[in-house]
C-alpha cells in the first residue's frame, strides 16, 4: 500500500453526490451523515463548554461573581442536558461510527441509509427543541439533568420542553442503535465471521443494544413527567400514594446503562488505535469483545447506585453495592489487555496513541473513584458531593471524551485525505491533559470536604480548590482551542495524507482517503489481518 | 466503477431480512416502552393492593372482553393476510387487511365509550371525582387512562400502517415474492395485541 | 436473496390457533370471578403469557424466522424481567413506615 | 483538614481508605508500565514487534484478582456502612423538617430550633419530613447524609462524640436557593444540653407567637422582613399595600388584606405578585391552623414600610 501520495483522489464522496447544502441535507451516504453529525455536535459542545466555562467563573469566589442564582441553575441543567444528550450519547457512536461501520465491514452504506438521515433530524428536532428553552416559555429547565420529581414537576420552568426535547433525542438515539445493530448481522463482509470483526464494532454492538433496550424507559418516564405537569397531578406525588423514589428507579434504569452507551464506543476505538501504534494484534481478542458484551449486561443491574441515600430499602443497596463492584471487572480486563498490546510492541507515540494513552490514565482515575462511590460506607459521605462531579467528568470527558479526541485524530486522514500538523496536536494534548486534571482534580478533595453539588455559593472554606479548579478551566479551554483549530485548519490546507497512512490493518485502511461514494472501489472480501507490515 | 452502477447496486439493494431484523429491533423498543408503564403498574400495585383491587371494579369485563376478542381477531385476520399474499391472491389479502381496518375501528368506538362513561364519572386526572379518590385509587386510574391511551394511540399508528400497506398493495407494490412490509406492518399489529393481552387482565380481570 | 415461502401454516392452523386464543381468554375471565386471592395475578399473568407467547409463536412466525430473532426476543424479556426484580428488591424490603 | 466528629467516621474512613489504597496502586502500576512500555518498546529501539500470543492463563489471572479485590471494597464498604442503618433504641428523637430552603428541629419535648443541638456521645435519631421536594441532610463531619423524601418516612440516626459546631449542608438540589439551605448541628456536653433541652424557650418570650410559626414554617426562607427581594416579595409593609396579582394569567390589581394574606398561605398559586415566579410556594393548607394564621397575620401588621 503506498504511503506516499500527493494528491487527493478525484473520486471521493465529497465530489461525487452532489455538491451544495441541499445534496448534504438531502443525503443519505453514511460518510456525509456522520460529518454533519461531526460538525452539529462540535457546534453544541462548543456551547456547552462556554456554558461551563461560565460556570466555573461564578465559582472562582462565594457569593455572586458574574449571575443570579436562577441563572446558574439553570446553565448546569443546560450544560448537562447539551452534554449528555447533545454531545456523549450520539458522540462516537454518531459520528464515527456512521462513518466507519460500513468501512469496517466493508460495506457500501448502513441497512438503513434513509432512516440515518431521518436520526440526524430528529437529532437536530431535538437540540433545537432542548435550545429553544432559552427563548421561549418560562426559561430553561433549572432541575438539573436528572429532572428529579417532584421538584421538576413544581417549578415554574420550561421543563416540558426540556423533557420532550429529550425524549426526541432518545428516538434519534434508538434508530441509530436499530441500524448499526441491523448492520452489523447482516452487513459484514463475505469471509468475515462474528470473530474477524474490528474491536470497534464490538463495543458498537454492545451500545446498541444499550440504546434499544434501555432508551424506551427515559422515554415513557418523561413522557409520565409531562402528563404530571399537563394534567397537574402526578404518579410521583405522595398524595395521590404515588412514590418519588419510583422516578429515580426510572430515570436510572435507563441513565446508568446510557453511561455505557457513553464509554462502551470509546473503549471500542482505544482497542483499534493501540494495535496499529504498537505494530501488533490486540492482545486477548476474545476477552475484550466479550467484556464489552458483560459490560452492557452488568450495566442494566447497577442503577441503584445512584441511590443509596435515597430511602432504598436495605437490601437493595447492598445488592445493587455487589453488583456495581462487578462492573468494574470487565474494564479492568480491558485496561490490562490494552497494556499487555502494547508490551513488546514497537511503539511509535503518534497524537491518536498519545490521545489513548491519556484516556486510561483519565479513566482509571475515574474508574477508580467510581469504587469509591460503589462502596455503600463512602458513598452516603460522598453523594451529592463535588466528589461526584469529579469522578464523571474524569470518566465522560476524561474518558468519552479523550476517546473521541483520540478517534477524530486517528481517523482523520481517512476522512479528509489530508494530515494535520502532528507537533500542534502532541502540544495541544499536553495543554488539554493538564488543564483537565488542574479542573477535575480538586473536585475530588472539595468533595471529600463535604461540599455539595449544584451549588451555586460555597462556604468561605472551600474556595482556595474552587479557585484552582476555575483556572484549570481555562487552561483546558486553551488546550481544546488549539485543538480544533489545528484539525479545522488541517482539514483545509493539510497536506494529502495518503491512504494509510498510519499502516492501519483494518478494512477502512485499504480504500483511497477519503473514500469514493460506495465505500470501495471493488468489493472486499475479508482475508485474515497480516500484523507484519 | 462509476457512479451510475453504484446508485442502481443501491436501488437493487434489498434485504428482507435485515428489514425483519431492523422491525424486531423497533418492536423491542416498544416493548420496553410499555414495559416502563407496566413496571409502574407492578410497583404500585403492590403498594395499594386494595385500592387497586376496588378501583378495578369500577371497569367494565364486557367491555374490556368484547375488545380482547376483536383484537385478537384482527390479529388473526393479519396473519391469514399474509398467509394469501404468499399464495398470491392479493386481492383476499387486501381484503382481510380491510377486515383488521374495521376490527381496530370497533375496538376504537368501544374504547370510546368506555372512555367517555369514565370520564362522565370524574374519573380523569385532574378532574373533581378523581382528586377525591382515595390515594392508590387515583394511581390506578392515571394509569389506566395513560396506559389504554397510549395503547389506543398505537392502534391508530398500526392502522395507518397497514393503510400503507393496502395502497402498496393496490399499486401492485408488493407481491407474492415481496411482501416484507406487509409482514412487517402485520409483526406491528401483532405487537399491538400482545400489549392489550397484558392490559386487559391487569386493569379489568384482577379484583 | 432469502427464501421466505417455505413455511405456509395452513389457514386453517391460523383459526385453531385463533379458536385456542379466544378460549384462553375466557378461560381468564371466568378465572377473575373465583376468589383465588394471592394467586389471581399469578394466574391472570400465566394465561396471558401463554397467549402472549402463541401470538409471538404462530403469528409473529418466530417459529420460522431464524433462530437470531427468538434469542433477541428472549434477551429483551430477561432484560425487562431484570428490571423488575431489582426494583422489587427495594419495595419488597422497605422497612414499614412508623 | 477532613473535620470527623461521629462514631461512623472510623469505619468510613478505613474503607476509604482500603478502596483508595487498592487504586492508586492499580493507577501507579498501570501508568508506571504504559510509560516504560513507551519507553522501551519505541519503535526506535524497538523497530519489530513481537507477534501476540494469546495467554488465557492470564486473562484468568487478570479476572480474578480484580472480582477478590473488589468483593474485598465491597466488604470494607459495607461494614463502615452497616452500622448507620442499626438504630439504638435509646437513641432521642429529633423530627426533622426540610422545606424550601431551611431546616428545622423539633424534640420530643415540642422544643424547636433552626439549630440541631445534640448531646455529644448519646445517639440521635433524626426523623426526616418534607413537604414539598426532595433535599438531603448532609453532615460531613459526621459521614453521613440521607435523603429527605415527600411522603416517606426515612430515618437516620448518628453518634457525635466531640463537642463542637460543624456544617449541615442540603446536598439534593432543590431549586434556587438549594446552597443557602444550610444549618449548623452543636455538639454540646451532656450536661449543657440538659440545661439547654430543660430551658424554657427563650425564642418564644422574646418574639409574638405569629414570628414563631414564620420561623417554623421556614416562610423566612423566601419572604424577608427587611424589604429585601428573595424568591417571593418581602413582608415588610405588606398588609394593607397594594399589589398586581396574576389571577389565572390575568393581572389584577388588590389589596393585601387579612383575606388575601390568608389565601396566600392555603392556596399560594391562586394569586401570585407579578414578576414573582409560579408554582414554587408550598400549599400550606393541613399544616397550619386557623389560628395560627390569625397569629400570623398579626405579627405581619407588625412589619410597616419605615
Amino acid at each position: 500500500m503506498s504511503t506516499e501520495q500527493t494528491a487527493i483522489p478525484a473520486e471521493n464522496f465529497f465530489n461525487q453526490g452532489g455538491k451544495g447544502i441541499m445534496s448534504w441535507l438531502t443525503t443519505t451516504d453514511h460518510k456525509r451523515i456522520g460529518l454533519l453529525y461531526m460538525y452539529s455536535i462540535a457546534i453544541f459542545f462548543s456551547v456547552a463548554v462556554i456554558i461551563g466555562l461560565m460556570m466555573r467563573l461564578e465559582l472562582i469566589a462565594p457569593g455572586k461573581t458574574i449571575m443570579e442564582a436562577n441563572t446558574y441553575n439553570k446553565m448546569f441543567t443546560l450544560h448537562g442536558v447539551i452534554m449528555i444528550f447533545l454531545f456523549i450519547i450520539p458522540g462516537i457512536p454518531a459520528v464515527f461510527g456512521n462513518f466507519f461501520l460500513p468501512l469496517f465491514l466493508g460495506a457500501d452504506d448502513v441497512a438503513f441509509p434513509r432512516l440515518n438521515l431521518m436520526s440526524w433530524y430528529l437529532y437536530i428536532i431535538g437540540a433545537l427543541i432542548a435550545l429553544s428553552t432559552l427563548v421561549f416559555g418560562e426559561g430553561s429547565a433549572d432541575t438539573g439533568w436528572t429532572f428529579y420529581a417532584p421538584y421538576s414537576v413544581k417549578t415554574g420552568t420550561n421543563v416540558s420542553t426540556s423533557v420532550f426535547a429529550a425524549f426526541v433525542l432518545g428516538f434519534s438515539s434508538i434508530l441509530t442503535g436499530l441500524n448499526f445493530l441491523t448492520t452489523i448481522h447482516r452487513m459484514r463482509a463475505p469471509g468475515m465471521g462474528w470473530f474477524d470483526m474490528p474491536l470497534y464494532l464490538w463495543s458498537t454492538y454492545a451500545t446498541s443494544w444499550i440504546q434499544i433496550l434501555a432508551t424506551p424507559i427515559i422515554g415513557i418516564t418523561l413522557l409520565m413527567i409531562v402528563a404530571e405537569r399537563v394534567l397537574g397531578v402526578g404518579l410521583f406525588d405522595p398524595s395521590l400514594g404515588g412514590d418519588p423514589i419510583l422516578y429515580q428507579h426510572l430515570f436510572w434504569i435507563y441513565s446508568h446503562p446510557a453511561v455505557y452507551i457513553m464509554i462502551l464506543p470509546a473503549m471500542g476505538v482505544i482497542s483499534e488505535i493501540i494495535p496499529v501504534f504498537s505494530r501488533r494484534r490486540i492482545f486477548g481478542y476474545k476477552a475484550i469483545a466479550f467484556s464489552s458484551l458483560a459490560i452492557a449486561f452488568v450495566g442494566y443491574l447497577v442503577w441503584g447506585h445512584h441511590m443509596f441515600t435515597s430511602g432504598m430499602s436495605g437490601p437493595a443497596r447492598i445488592i445493587f453495592s455487589i453488583l456495581t463492584f462487578l462492573v468494574a471487572i470487565p474494564s479492568a480486563i480491558k485496561v490490562f489487555n490494552w497494556l499487555a498490546t502494547l508490551n513488546k510492541g514497537s511503539i511509535d507515540l503518534q497524537p491518536p496513541l498519545l490521545y489513548s494513552m491519556g484516556f486510561i490514565f483519565l479513566f482509571l482515575i475515574g474508574g477508580l473513584t467510581g469504587l469509591v462511590n460503589g462502596a455503600l460506607a463512602t458513598n452516603t459521605h460522598i453523594h451529592d458531593t463535588a466528589f461526584i462531579v469529579g469522578h464523571f467528568h474524569y470518566v465522560m470527558f476524561g474518558g468519552t471524551g479523550f476517546g473521541f479526541f483520540a478517534a477524530m485524530h486517528y481517523w482523520f486522514p481517512k476522512m479528509y485525505g489530508r494530515m494535520y500538523n502532528i507537533k500542534r496536536a502532541k502540544i495541544a494534548f499536553w495543554v488539554t491533559f493538564i488543564g483537565f486534571n488542574t479542573l477535575y482534580f480538586p473536585m475530588f478533595i472539595l468533595g471529600l470536604q463535604g461540599m455539595p453539588r449544584r451549588y451555586y455559593d460555597y462556604l468561605p472554606e472551600f474556595q482556595d480548590w474552587q479557585v484552582v479548579s476555575t483556572v484549570g478551566s481555562w487552561i483546558l479551554v486553551t488546550g481544546l482551542i488549539m485543538m480544533f483549530t489545528n484539525i479545522i485548519r488541517g482539514a483545509r490546507k493539510g497536506k494529502p495524507a495518503g491512504d494509510n497512512p498510519w499502516n492501519g490493518y483494518t478494512m477502512e485502511w485499504q480504500t483511497t482517503s477519503p473514500p469514493p461514494l460506495e465505500n470501495f472501489h471493488e468489493k472486499p472480501v475479508y482475508k485474515e489481518i497480516s500484523y507484519d507490515k | 466503477m462509476n457512479m451510475n452502477q453504484t446508485i442502481s447496486d443501491h436501488a437493487v439493494h434489498r434485504d428482507d431480512e435485515a428489514s425483519k431484523i431492523g422491525m424486531w429491533l423497533f418492536l423491542f423498543t416498544e416493548l420496553l416502552l410499555f414495559g416502563g408503564l407496566f413496571l409502574v403498574y407492578t410497583i404500585y400495585r403492590n403498594l395499594n393492593p386494595d385500592a387497586f383491587a376496588n378501583a378495578s371494579q369500577e371497569l367494565s369485563v364486557a367491555f374490556g372482553t368484547i375488545n380482547t376478542v376483536v383484537l385478537i381477531t384482527s390479529s388473526l385476520t393479519v396473519a391469514l393476510s399474509i398467509s394469501t399474499i404468499k399464495d398470491n391472491k392479493p386481492k383476499m389479502a387486501k381484503n382481510l387487511l380491510w377486515l383488521t381496518l374495521i376490527l381496530a375501528a370497533v375496538f376504537m368506538v368501544n374504547k370510546y365509550f368506555e372512555w367517555s362513561a369514565k370520564i362522565h364519572h370524574g374519573l380523569f386526572p385532574g378532574m373533581e371525582h378523581f382528586m377525591q379518590l382515595p390515594p392508590g385509587e387515583a394511581l390506578f386510574f392515571f394509569l389506566y387512562f395513560f396506559m389504554t391511551g397510549l395503547h389506543a394511540l398505537h392502534i391508530v399508528a398500526g392502522s395507518i400502517f397497514i393503510g400503507v400497506v393496502i395502497a402498496q398493495l393496490n399499486k401492485g407494490k408488493i407481491k407474492y415474492d415481496d411482501y416484507i412490509l406487509q409482514e412487517n406492518a402485520g409483526l406491528y399489529w401483532h405487537l399491538v395485541d400482545v400489549i392489550w393481552i397484558y392490559l386487559f387482565p391487569l386493569f379489568y380481570l384482577i379484583h | 436473496m432469502e427464501n421466505n415461502h417455505s413455511h405456509s401454516i395452513s389457514n386453517k392452523t391460523y383459526i385453531g390457533i385463533w379458536i385456542g386464543l379466544l378460549i384462553l381468554t375466557f378461560l381468564s375471565v371466568e378465572a377473575s370471578f373465583v376468589q383465588f386471592r394471592a394467586f389471581a395475578v399469578g394466574v391472570a399473568l400465566f394465561i396471558a403469557t401463554a397467549k402472549a407467547f402463541i401470538v409471538a409463536y404462530y403469528f409473529m412466525h418466530l417459529k420460522f424466522d431464524s433462530k437470531i430473532i427468538s434469542i433477541m426476543v428472549l434477551v429483551t424479556g430477561v432484560v425487562f424481567l431484570t428490571f423488575i426484580i431489582l426494583t422489587f428488591f427495594d419495595y419488597a424490603f422497605r422497612e414499614p413506615i412508623v | 483538614m477532613f473535620s470527623n466528629a461521629s462514631s461512623f467516621v472510623e469505619g468510613v474512613d478505613f474503607a476509604f481508605f482500603v478502596i483508595i489504597g487498592i487504586s492508586l496502586i492499580f493507577l501507579i502500576g498501570i501508568t508506571a508500565a504504559m510509560i516504560y512500555f513507551v519507553i522501551k518498546y519505541n519503535k526506535k529501539k524497538h523497530p519489530k514487534a513481537v507477534p501476540t500470543k494469546d495467554n488465557f492463563q492470564l486473562e484468568i489471572i487478570w479476572t480474578v484478582i480484580p472480582t477478590l479485590l473488589v468483593l474485598g471494597m465491597f466488604y470494607y464498604g459495607w461494614v463502615g456502612y452497616r452500622p448507620m442503618r442499626i438504630i439504638p433504641d435509646n437513641a432521642i428523637p429529633v423530627k426533622v423538617t426540610a422545606k424550601m430552603w431551611s431546616w428545622s428541629f423539633e424534640y420530643e419535648n415540642g422544643k424547636w430550633d433552626s439549630l440541631l443541638i445534640v448531646p455529644v456521645d448519646k445517639p440521635v435519631k433524626l426523623e426526616l419530613f418534607s413537604p414539598d421536594v426532595l433535599h438531603s441532610l448532609y453532615i460531613p463531619a459526621f459521614r453521613i447524609k440521607e435523603d429527605v423524601v415527600p411522603g416517606i418516612a426515612n430515618i437516620m440516626w448518628f453518634e457525635a462524640n466531640k463537642t463542637g459546631t460543624y456544617n449541615i449542608l442540603c446536598a439534593e438540589y432543590c431549586g434556587q436557593r438549594h446552597s443557602y439551605m444550610l444549618s449548623k448541628v452543636k455538639v454540646l456536653p451532656q450536661d449543657e444540653y440538659e440545661k439547654w433541652y430543660n430551658s424554657k424557650d427563650t425564642l418564644a418570650e422574646k418574639m409574638m407567637p405569629g414570628e414563631i410559626i414564620m420561623k417554623k414554617q421556614a416562610c423566612i426562607a423566601c419572604h424577608s422582613t427587611d424589604g429585601s427581594k428573595l424568591v417571593g416579595p418581602s413582608f415588610k409593609g405588606l398588609y394593607g399595600s397594594k399589589r398586581t396579582v396574576l389571577v389565572d394569567g390575568v393581572k389584577k390589581e388588590i389589596v393585601a388584606d387579612d383575606e388575601y394574606i390568608k389565601n396566600s398561605i392555603l392556596n399560594p398559586n391562586s394569586e401570585v405578585v407579578d414578576g414573582f415566579p409560579q408554582g414554587i410556594m408550598t400549599n400550606y393548607s393541613g399544616q397550619i391552623s386557623e389560628d395560627e394564621i390569625k397569629q400570623f397575620i398579626q405579627y405581619i401588621k407588625t412589619l410597616k414600610n419605615d
